[in-house]
């Protein structure tokens, strides 16, 4: 392999990589890179970068190699994510917001039955990041608050209105399994073989349950942390 | 030599026509139904149905496939002047050509797929930053958080909500007789006794209505009867 | 602003987005630069990526601009991704995104009467895979959910705009190809015998349920999220 192509490669999978990359793995990944050469032709890269004017480098942290876009380009590229919803949520935090999401408005009473704990805090942050806002008061005792979605999330879900939100039956629906029941095949099979004279002959053996059911369990696992 | 058929290869009822009808060089818009019909039955009678996701739909177009047929059959109505007849297999071919335009493109689709395969996005990047967002303060990427994934958070919260609505239900022992009894011990005390006081003193609404149908049944065997001056005005009780 | 230092953001600016980034959103973020401009960078960007043999290049994806690795170093990258690649699309998923992304938005009822047969669990794949999104709702009775294509299913066949995409064509060029077909080479072909006689038989031998022949796609893993 010439070395002009190891450099390449290197490159490809430093860029490629969803994560940052070590030259151990690089080496691991092309059997004739040693972890050495990766980080020499690393170095080699940076130079051409610079020499280049590239916006970029290839910066070392502490797992591995990652690309950074230059320091002074940070103005333009904050502007790029100016507008956008600054969070990194939570599993109770995404729990807490896929309820207000689906079930609003609703109190804050509520999403603590459904979530089982305490959503207080959790709230407060989602209001804090513009994800949710106060949607009114409930007219029950107390007149407790309401939560329902900013606009800007709605927008950000890609839906234009609250009443295009998938209700809850809905998502049910669209998150089992949609089978049509046995029973409709067997139905319509007795209807066919009883009024046929013609000569269709379609035999059916008694269904069984689908076995194929994928359960909404097999969907999202590793969640199921509360605050 | 013997073959194994699977009907996995299929997509659906539509597919499974469409190759028949390739298979045997016919002309869709003059498909002899009589034996397209025959071949898409022994397909049907050839793979278990039981292993198919979509066994209804086999069968429900087994059964459209047979009412064409009769259709065709049956003499042609006697219509009016140039009035044409309606083939019967008209709406079937306009839902074969229309699938067989999707199933194309999806071809399409799949080679671009094949092709997009062999490039990747740049995935390995961070922005330098004067002051770098403290980590928990990252914004939200464009593909971070889907309405999907809030669907299946929000399922997977609603499976775990404890079962609020636990009801103890307690059977009470209440029988036509006991309350027969019951009305005419009262009745043997006093001569007579206000509906409303009588009821007004049953706690569990199954012991009301069985004190009621007893009430009935008493009249009905003449043991007991009911009195009303007007409508509406008190109902008395006595022995007759 | 000089002419270099524009070039630098906008390479900055496509290398930091994380979609792709169009040249009217690069203009409205940078005043001195006019899409126009962008465009022109963009080329000589990419000139100078392959006088320079970088691995990678500007592509030009769902009506932006995006860094993409070169094809010919897949076969590396894709040993990175070894086991988290996702998994094609089924037949089922291809044909239920050409239906939608031409009849869009549309319900699923639709799309089952196009297919022939129920969509939902297919569907459910192509939203989790954010191909397909939520798209409002019909008018019609029971006003059911209606799904469109989003900008990551251009972004995924790596095509700048659905137009671009092959289309549904003539019913006409359809019959026409359809006579002149040579016959799909199938091995369930040949299991009837020559189709003409109407008692043709078909011979089968173990038909074993073989449930690994449904597409993993359709009973989705929901997990490797690389692509």
């Amino acid at each position: 392999m010439e070395d002009a192509y190891k450099k390449q490669i290197v490159e490809g999978l430093v860029f490629a990589s969803d994560t940052p990359i070590s030259e151990q793995k690089i080496a691991a990944l092309v059997e004739e890179i040693t972890p050495a050469q990766v980080r020499k032709v690393v170095g080699q890269l940076n130079e051409e970068y610079t020499k280049s004017k590239r916006s970029f480098q290839i910066a070392r942290v502490a797992s591995g190699f990652q690309i950074k876009t230059r320091k002074d380009l940070s103005p333009w590229v904050k502007k790029l994510f100016k507008g956008r919803i600054r969070a990194r949520l939570s599993q109770a935090g995404l729990e807490s917001l896929a309820i207000i999401v689906f079930k609003q408005p609703i109190g804050r009473v509520d999403i603590d039955a459904i979530r089982g704990v305490n959503s207080g805090g959790v709230i407060k942050t989602l209001l804090e990041r513009n994800l949710v806002s106060i949607a009114g008061r409930s007219a029950g005792p107390g007149k407790p608050i309401l939560y329902g979605t900013t606009k800007e999330f709605l927008n950000y879900l890609g839906v234009d209105e609250i009443k295009d939100l998938p209700k809850p039956k809905e998502i049910e629906e669209i998150m089992g399994k949609l089978d049509s029941s046995e029973a409709v095949a067997d139905n319509i099979l007795d209807a066919l073989t009883a009024g046929d004279e013609l000569e269709a002959e379609v035999e059916v053996v008694e269904t069984e349950p689908d076995n194929s059911a994928t359960s909404l369990d097999d969907h999202n696992d590793g969640n199921g942390k509360t605050e | 030599m013997s073959y194994r058929i699977q009907l996995q290869n299929f997509e659906g009822p539509l597919d499974l026509l469409l190759f028949l009808i390739r298979k045997n060089e016919v002309d869709i818009y003059d498909i002899p139904v009589a034996k397209i019909t025959g071949q898409y039955m022994q397909y049907l009678e050839a793979i278990e149905l039981l292993d198919l996701d979509n066994a209804s739909e086999y069968i429900l177009m087994a059964a459209t496939l047979i009412r064409i047929k009769a259709q065709l059959l049956l003499p042609k109505p006697v219509l009016e002047d140039d009035e044409e007849a309606e083939d019967p297999r008209q709406e079937l071919i306009q839902r074969l050509l229309e699938y067989q335009r999707f199933k194309e493109v999806a071809s399409g689709l799949g080679d671009l797929e094949s092709e997009s395969r062999d490039y990747f996005k740049l995935k390995n990047l961070v922005v330098e930053d004067e002051e770098p967002l403290p980590e928990d303060e990252q914004w939200l990427g464009k593909e971070d958080v889907t309405l999907y994934d809030l669907m299946s958070v929000f399922v997977d919260v609603l499976k775990r909500v404890p079962p609020v609505t636990e009801h103890t239900v307690e059977s009470i022992p209440v029988t036509i007789d006991d309350q027969s009894k019951y009305v005419l011990d009262l009745l043997d005390l006093k001569e007579s006794v206000l509906f409303r006081e009588l009821l007004g003193q049953i706690k569990e609404r199954i012991v009301l209505i069985v004190t009621f149908i007893a009430i009935l049944e008493l009249v009905r065997r003449n043991r007991v009867a009911v009195d009303q001056t007007n409508p509406f005005s008190e109902i008395w009780i006595r022995k007759s």
